[in-house]
């Protein structure tokens, strides 16, 4: 246990208070900033899919409306609490926390700030005693970030099922036979990441993406960022993979049945995710809270402290990411069930697979000496072989289907 | 204040490893839902995960870990073996038990 | 450029040559499921006949590293993994044998019950992986990994057929009870690993030798070996761990019947004969009292309860746990200082009663019928007038279960009696011979309803083609065995003593200090 | 020495029914005469080659002749090691005139083919026993004889034959488990002395030494499968429902040759390999015989069944035989011999009659038949001549043996000689009784129609009853050919015992005088 | 800290393992189940070993929990079961005599073993400021050279996980799935 602290240079003398004041600090700065960021959120999008679709949105409370999704909030918390009769009590009552919880957990891991400039591994001095702009620096840090969103699923799948009623519980079934589909792909790229910076935790990552070409998405090609996206998105459950909510088939999903504030608790994990998810993606691909710099020329913020510098930078890229989000779902048509599962199975894994094993011959290569372009072509002609038996064995099966007359 | 010195050994892993084994070995024999059972063999695998960590680090040696690394390699393919057979039994009879699986005596 | 790739890994040399026979039936199996995913259609029987080249390969390599071993001595491959030597071999042999009968039957099976696909074929592959592991394994991670991979596909096989429930129902009580059995071998796995610091079998052994400081904990070894043996007595169904025995045997598929009561049962011995002899020879006054009284109940409950049953795949299901009873006693024989012929009648028992066990378990197959039903002793009645041969194949196997002479079933059992004797532990050996007699009564039982009952059903059988080669190959196999054992035993004759060359083998260099 | 080494004239008398019975089963059934001329042929053969070594034997020598020795599976140091000797040598000869008799005198009801495939097996299996000289080998051909009598019993025998053929299967078995531990024991035990492993018994009786208490133990683990097989007092319970099961061909086999397997056993192996121990076990064996004796000849006087008479007397016969092997003085045990072979022909014989007797009236039961003298007094007069010699009158083969093994036994085994001399009146009494009660008379009108004896019938008897009459006449080219062997039997077990035989060796006219 | 640490996760273990037996619904069994996995978790780290800790996340509570649920919702055997009625009376008290019987002796044996547990083998590097990666490293070396057979044969294990679950759940030519009560 006490190793796993003593990775913070906080912790590696003795317990005093300061260092235990700064981490409680932490702790309550990374609640705050993430439930604020949850509401700025709801907010957000709500504004920006009114713009596109040329309405107003919300505009009522507070300037711009920004104080809509406290009201909300407020009224949510005020209505009253019902439990259907056939539910499962205790694990309806339960499934709110563990949805939400999660949401936050991750933060727990992502740098949100700090000094990475000049091979700094991020370290900043505060009152004395150094430390990073983060809650916590695992050595397994990206795992606890697997980890945690694979323990997310729980939250839906225990509503749905916990509700008593079909339709949530189809919706809660969906929800998470997609998640755990898409966490393979997320995973994998993921793994992609790990090879090229060689270390699990979240600010060695940071810290290896200095300038713009070292940027994990252009050290990793690209790909795996497709891929992570596409498979966060639906991790997410958001559009164009909210199938969890296909209001159409399903009434409103996993959360039918839940009202007031446990349905708050749902609404705001649901943000929260995606604002943990983009910021994830900063981490992973995007330099994190890094400067923009190429070459040796760094895009500097005057005024602003090179800590805190940081910190703005990673908000920058996390809304760019956020916005993202929000033009998905304002524009994409959502996916109908089987053609999600055939992407994730079908596309996005072996695609993220072959990419890793791509970038694995690689490394294996240049350690070995070997002559890069000749890895390349037989590593890709091995992969295409691969692929085309794939599909070949994809397409008997079909017909074989299509044949016998039945689904699967 | 004294409790602070009280470190806990590797025996204390080792106990604690020995009743989650029996816990999963009484379960086995008790439950009649397969599922259940299961589960109870995911906590056998469970305390054996422990010991192996705990005496790793009391050997102070990696294989330890490792071992764990492959027993949890086994507990997933087990459980999707597992699960894949208590589904097609079951998508005959939706509720079986174990019980109720006695077309084989005995 | 990074940390993780700063230092180079050094990864040990893999000899590819020698882990060959694995390599081969991997290739099958990727082979077959590729093609088979591909091409569903393959034309009648090639399946089969694939299953049967690919385990004719796997003996093939297996002879040619024979002659290797021969010639350069046992080795360890791998880190120390894998033992490439001639118990291991001889092993991975019996299994290929056993695979190659067990395809010849299940392919007119698939066929009868309305099933094709390559994944029986496939499973059977890969349980054979599994047992090749178990056998050649000289690290108890390895082994448990070889395990889990032959009961995995053995409990699918169980499994495997579905329109039977039976079938299903022996799978899920096969895969409970397996998975608990596991879980037993493994913490033993866990506990020797605590108090020998190592899973390598023959670290184990020269931790424990001499004058090391580890025998202190143990009370933590012993429960640990116990433990072990608790998990592999139920791989082997050694009475009271043989419950699952009867009801899988029966509910099973009749050819997948057969194939655990032969590779299952080969490589489990193996698998516990490599721990016990390889890691533990010093703690041979604990483990031999183990195996004598699981022996002797194995024997006795084995002999005693198959006389009852009425069905014949039961009572073959029960008379396999005698065989496995005396199995354990040529075990417990091995014990003693590690006898070499001790094992090499072991092993070689294993393998006479693997193409026994398929002898006979594809008759039943072919009695059997369409959905694997007619497998009581009625079902029997009049089997000699119906189809004499098949019925003298049959009875052949029968009396060389009860090791009649001029059968494989003598020499087996006179092998194994021979090692028990050797190592003067006359009291398990008569006590292993009078349950033969107990069940004699049985197989004369399942004789009296094919010969001297009269039929209920004059109807023709139809032997299959490959059930009819299979078990012309077993039934010649086992009178040719019978007369002229003498190749058989010369070559098994040279299984060495595992215990001493896994010390040998371990490098002193890599070992680490003790204490 | 012998010119006829050239041609191993021995193992042809195992092979040629081997042979022979292949050769039947091949044949089609369609065409039943070629298949009983195959049978007679290679029977007949097997007899004229049997005759031919007793015309070759050289009578003076007490070693074994007609050696053939090749190593058979030389990893256990098991080897083809056949011979014989003046022990042995009737009962080959009594073996190879038998089997010919049956097959020619009695036809099997049904399923001609098998049962001569069977009978020829059997044949083979009882050579080999006789002429075995490796333990293993003996072993083999030992148990082998009891599946096709087992076959024979069940498949042709009464109405509760598939019950009497699994007690004699079983019971056999049972001994011969025993037996199995035993001989494997003696092989391992006396590698130390003989300085490798081998199961040859002259040079495991030569050259091994047992300690005390080892030796008896292993005496005992052969004396079991022997009693058994005898049978002696308690475990001679299979033997009257086996006998009463059996159809006559496998009755006068089970009696006449059968039989002595158990004896022949005692005397060839109990006593060479172990002479202390059987030294030390006389009394228990004396007693056992006697008990066998005066039981067998109670049981038989209230046998309402006149198979089971005749069974039950063959126990008290068989007592007669190993009380003259136990008694251990060179007339008892040639005396012993010489019943092995009057016991075959006689008991043989009667069982042919009996036979005869169902075919024609089936029914056994004494109470139904009545003054068959009348309506067949040949058949009767026939009756009269073997059973007055199964009864021991002088002058008739049974009075030469059952008198040698008297006066040889009252030497050294005063006590028990003078019990059993009441089994011989009694056994006066029964088979006299016997015969009162079925030939005298008035014939009913059941039996008033009993044919009378057959030509083939005739001739097949006439054989029996010249051998009777020769044997009984003129026993002394018998008793010359058996002594020498039986007195080097007795020198090995007094060098190797503290037995010491009776001073004086009297001939047997002088013992004549002093009765 | 160690022995809080210590305590709260062996409460979790415990407490969730009785649950898996006790509870008669499956999923309150399952959830039950996370409990201990959690605690199990915790007590990984607590001895130095991370990277399992996370794994034994992500594999038990991320992937093998949840597929239990899965099969328990798509089967609709959530039907709590009945515990109250035992069909073979002595087989409870026998399982607990068995269980206990079982816990005992290791226990026993642990504690009589406990002082002669001996370090041996090369160490376990933790996690340090400098290199926060030690135990992964550690950890994969061990993988990749010692244990690299082992790794490859579970590639084995996996592939017959799938081919198992191709077996069991494809439906066959002309299969009718029957109807039954």
């Amino acid at each position: 246990m006490m190793q796993i602290l003593a990775i913070d240079p906080l912790l590696t003398g003795e317990l005093l208070w300061t260092p235990l004041l700064i981490v409680l600090l932490k702790v309550v700065v990374v609640f705050v900033v993430g439930l604020l960021a949850t509401m700025l959120m709801v907010w957000f999008e709500r504004k920006v899919i009114a713009g596109m679709q040329n309405r107003i949105g919300p505009n009522k409370a507070g300037p711009f409306g920004i104080l809509q999704t406290l009201a909300d909030g407020i009224k949510l918390f005020f209505k009253e609490d019902l439990i259907p009769e056939r539910s499962d009590r205790f694990v309806f009552k339960l499934a709110p926390y563990l949805a939400f919880v999660p949401a936050f957990l991750t933060f727990a891991i992502i740098p949100l700030g700090g000094d990475f400039r000049g091979g700094n591994d991020g370290l900043v001095t505060w009152f004395g005693h150094q430390t990073r702009v983060q809650l916590a620096d695992p050595p397994i840090g990206i795992l606890f970030a697997l980890a945690i969103s694979s323990i997310a699923i729980y939250g839906i799948m225990l509503a749905g099922w916990s509700s008593g009623s079909k339709y949530p519980l189809l919706g809660s079934v969906r929800a998470s036979a997609q998640m755990v589909s898409y966490e393979a792909a997320l995973g994998l790229s993921v793994a992609a990441v790990v090879l090229v910076t060689g270390t699990l935790s979240t600010s060695g990552i940071v810290a290896r993406q200095s300038t713009l070409g070292n940027w994990n998405v252009i050290v990793t090609g690209i790909i795996p960022f497709f891929i992570f996206m596409v498979a966060a998105t639906a991790e997410l459950n958001r559009p164009p993979f909210d199938l969890v909510e296909a209001e159409q088939e399903l009434v409103g999903g996993f959360n039918t049945e839940y009202a007031s504030l446990r349905f708050a608790l749902f609404y705001l994990a649901e943000f929260m995710n995606t604002v943990t998810m983009s910021a994830l993606i900063v981490t992973l691909f995007f330099g994190g809270p890094q400067p923009i710099s190429v070459g040796s020329t760094t895009i500097d913020i005057p005024i602003i402290g090179n800590a805190l510098e940081g910190t703005v930078w990673l908000l920058l890229k996390v809304l760019v990411f956020l916005y993202i989000y929000v033009w998905f779902r304002a524009t994409l048509p959502r996916f109908r069930y089987d053609q999600l599962m055939n992407l994730g199975w079908k596309v996005l894994i072996p695609a993220s697979l072959g990419w890793f094993i791509l970038l694995a011959a690689q490394r294996v290569g240049q350690s070995a000496g070997w002559d890069r372009y000749v890895v390349t072509i037989a590593t890709a002609l091995v992969l295409l072989v691969s692929y085309s038996l794939l599909m070949l064995a994809q397409r008997t099966s079909t017909n074989e289907r299509k044949r016998d007359g039945v689904m699967f | 204040m004294n409790l602070a010195v009280i470190e806990p050994t590797t025996s204390w892993y080792l106990v604690l490893a020995a009743v989650l084994f029996g816990i999963g070995t009484v379960g086995v024999m008790v439950r009649r839902n397969p599922l259940v059972m299961f589960m109870c063999i995911e906590l056998m695998l469970n305390a054996v995960n422990l010991s192996f960590v705990a005496l790793s680090a009391s050997l102070s040696d990696i294989n330890g870990q490792t071992a764990v690394f492959f027993v949890l390699v086994v507990a997933a393919a087990e459980v999707v073996v597992g699960l894949g057979i208590i589904v097609s039994i079951m998508r005959r009879r939706s509720d079986a038990t174990a019980d109720d699986l006695s077309v084989l005596k005995g | 450029m990074n940390a993780l790739f700063a230092e180079n890994l050094v990864g040990p040399s893999i000899s590819w040559m020698g882990i060959s026979p694995l390599l081969v039936l991997l290739g099958g199996v990727c082979v077959l499921l590729l093609l088979g995913s591909i091409a569903p259609r393959w034309p009648k029987g090639s399946y089969c006949v694939f299953t049967v080249a690919v385990s004719l390969a796997t003996a093939v390599a297996a002879m040619l590293q024979w002659r290797d071993v021969t010639k350069n001595g046992p080795k360890m491959l791998i880190a120390d993994a894998v033992a490439l030597d001639h118990f291991a071999l001889l092993a991975t042999i019996a299994i290929a044998i056993s695979i190659a009968l067990v395809s010849l039957i299940t392919d007119d099976y698939l066929r009868r019950e309305d099933y094709d696909g390559p994944e029986v074929y496939a499973l059977y592959l890969t349980a054979a992986i599994g047992g090749v592991v178990m056998a050649s394994s000289n690290d108890l991670i390895v082994l448990f990994l070889g395990l889990e991979t032959l009961s995995l596909s053995l409990y699918l096989l169980a499994a495997s057929h579905r329109k039977r429930a039976e079938s299903q129902e022996a799978g899920l009580k096969y895969f409970v009870l397996g998975g608990f059995s596991s879980a037993f071998f493994l913490y033993g796995i866990a506990l020797t690993y605590g108090s020998t610091g190592s899973t390598n079998l023959s670290k184990i052994a020269s931790a424990l030798s001499g004058d090391s400081p580890f025998s202190q904990i143990d009370a933590m070894l012993l429960v640990g070996i116990g433990l072990m043996l608790v998990g592999l007595a139920f791989k082997v169904s050694a009475v009271p761990f043989h419950v699952w025995t009867p009801d899988v045997y029966e509910g099973a598929p009749s050819p997948v019947t057969a194939f655990m009561a032969s590779a299952g049962k080969i490589a489990s011995f193996a698998a516990l004969l490599r721990v016990l002899v390889v890691a533990f020879p010093t703690r041979i006054d604990d483990w031999r009292p183990a195996i004598w009284v699981l022996a002797v109940l194995t024997l006795l409950a084995g002999s005693i309860l198959a006389v009852v049953q009425t069905n014949v795949k039961r009572m073959l299901a029960f008379s396999s746990i005698s065989h496995a009873g005396f199995l354990l006693v040529g075990v417990e024989a091995a014990g003693h200082v590690g006898d070499k012929d001790a094992l090499a009648a072991v092993l070689t028992y294993l393998l006479l009663y693997a193409v026994l066990v398929i002898g006979s378990f594809a008759v039943v197959t072919v009695v059997a019928g369409k959905g694997d039903s007619h497998t009581t002793l009625d079902d029997f009645r009049g089997l000699g007038k119906r189809r004499p041969a098949m019925a003298l194949a049959l009875t052949v196997f029968l009396l060389a279960q009860a090791g009649m002479p001029a059968t494989s079933g003598f020499i087996a059992k006179f092998g194994v009696i021979k090692a028990a004797a050797e190592v003067q532990s006359y009291s398990i050996a008569i006590i292993a011979m009078l349950a033969a007699v107990i069940a004699a009564f049985l197989y004369l039982r399942i004789m009296v309803s094919v010969w001297l009952a009269d039929s209920t059903d004059d109807t023709k059988l139809a032997i299959p083609t490959g059930a009819g080669i299979a078990i012309t190959l077993a039934a010649i196999f086992t009178i040719v065995v019978g007369v002229y054992p003498g190749w058989l035993l010369d070559a098994t004759r040279m299984v060495s003593n595992l215990a001493t060359i896994a010390i040998q083998a371990v490098d002193p260099a890599t070992q680490t200090p003790a204490g | 020495m012998h010119e006829h080494l050239s041609f191993p004239i021995l193992s042809a008398i195992v092979f040629l029914p081997i042979i022979g019975a292949l050769l039947v089963t091949l044949l089609s059934d369609r065409r039943p005469e070629w298949v009983k001329l195959c049978a007679i042929l290679f029977s007949v053969g097997t007899g004229a080659l049997s005759l031919w070594v007793l015309a070759s034997f050289k009578s003076s020598s007490a070693d074994f002749q007609f050696v053939s020795q090749h190593d058979w599976i030389k990893a256990w140091g098991i080897s083809w090691h056949l011979g014989v000797d003046g022990i042995s040598l009737f009962l080959v000869v009594l073996t190879g005139v038998l089997f010919p008799l049956v097959i020619l005198g009695i036809d099997p009801h049904h399923d001609q083919k098998r049962y001569f495939a069977w009978l020829l097996l059997l044949e083979a299996g009882v050579m080999g026993s006789f002429l075995s000289l490796d333990l293993v080998l003996f072993f083999l051909f030992f148990e082998i004889v009891l599946v096709p009598m087992y076959f024979l019993i069940g498949g042709w025998g009464y109405d509760k034959r598939v019950y009497a053929a699994t007690k004699f299967f079983l019971f056999t078995m049972f001994g011969s488990a025993f037996m199995l531990v035993g001989i494997v024991a003696t092989a391992a035990l006396a590698r130390h002395d003989v300085g490798y492993l081998t199961f040859d018994l002259v040079t495991l009786a030569e050259h091994a030494s047992f300690a005390t208490n080892t030796g008896r133990w292993l005496f005992f683990s052969f004396a079991i499968a022997f009693a058994v097989k005898v049978p002696l007092f308690p475990f001679h319970t299979w033997l009257p429902d086996a006998h009463t099961q059996a159809p006559t061909g496998g009755s006068v086999i089970l009696a006449g040759v059968m039989l002595k397997l158990g004896t022949y056993g005692f005397l060839r192996f109990g006593l060479y390999l172990f002479p202390e121990a059987a030294v030390w076990a006389r009394p228990l064996f004396l007693t056992l015989a006697t008990i066998g004796i005066v039981y067998g000849a109670i049981a038989a006087t209230m046998q309402t069944d006149l198979k089971r008479l005749v069974a039950y007397s063959s126990v008290a016969h068989l007592g007669f035989i190993v009380l003259g092997i136990f008694a251990m003085t060179s007339q008892a045990i040639t005396g012993s011999v010489a019943q092995m072979i009057n016991h075959g022909v006689s008991t043989g014989a009667l069982f042919l009659l009996v036979g005869m007797i169902y075919e024609r009236r089936h029914t056994r039961e004494i109470a139904q038949l009545r003054g068959i003298q009348k309506v067949a007094p040949i058949f009767a007069a026939a009756f009269t001549v073997v059973m007055l010699s199964s009864i021991g009158v002088p002058g008739l083969n049974g009075f030469v043996g059952e008198f040698l093994v008297l006066i040889g036994s009252f030497q050294t085994a005063r006590w028990w000689t003078i019990i059993a001399t009441t089994g011989v009146i009694l056994a006066a009494l029964y088979l006299l009784w016997a015969y009162q009660r079925v030939f005298h008379g008035e014939p009913d009108e059941d039996n008033s129609t009993f044919a009378e004896l057959k030509l083939r019938e005739g001739m097949v008897l006439m054989v029996f009853i010249g051998i009777i009459g020769f044997t009984g006449l003129y026993p002394k080219p018998m008793l010359e050919r058996i002594e020498p062997s039986v007195d080097k039997l007795i020198e090995h077990v007094v060098s190797h015992s503290d037995f010491m035989p009776p001073a004086e060796i009297m001939p047997p006219a002088e013992m004549e005088l002093e009765k | 800290m160690e022995l809080f640490v210590f305590v709260c996760a062996a409460a979790m273990v415990l407490v969730g393992a009785i649950g898996v037996i006790t509870r008669n619904n499956p999923v309150h069994a399952a959830l039950s189940l996370v409990l201990t996995l959690f605690g199990i978790a915790v007590l990984f780290v607590a001895n130095n070993a991370h990277f399992l800790a996370a794994v034994q996340v992500i594999v038990y509570a991320g992937a093998i929990v949840v597929l239990f649920l899965f099969v328990i919702m798509l089967l609709g055997v959530d039907r709590a079961e009945d515990l109250s009625t035992e069909p073979l009376t002595a087989q409870r008290p026998l399982a607990l005599v068995v269980g206990i019987g079982v816990a005992g002796v290791i226990i026993a044996a642990i504690v009589k073993s406990q002082d002669a547990l001996l370090v041996r083998g090369t160490g376990i590097n933790s996690a340090t400021l400098e290199d926060a990666d030690a135990n992964i490293r550690q950890l994969s070396r061990s993988i990749f050279s010692d244990y690299v057979f082992a790794f490859e044969v579970t590639s084995v294990l996996l592939l017959i996980a799938v081919v198992g679950t191709v077996v069991m759940s494809r439906r066959q030519r002309g299969q009718h799935v029957e109807e039954s009560a």
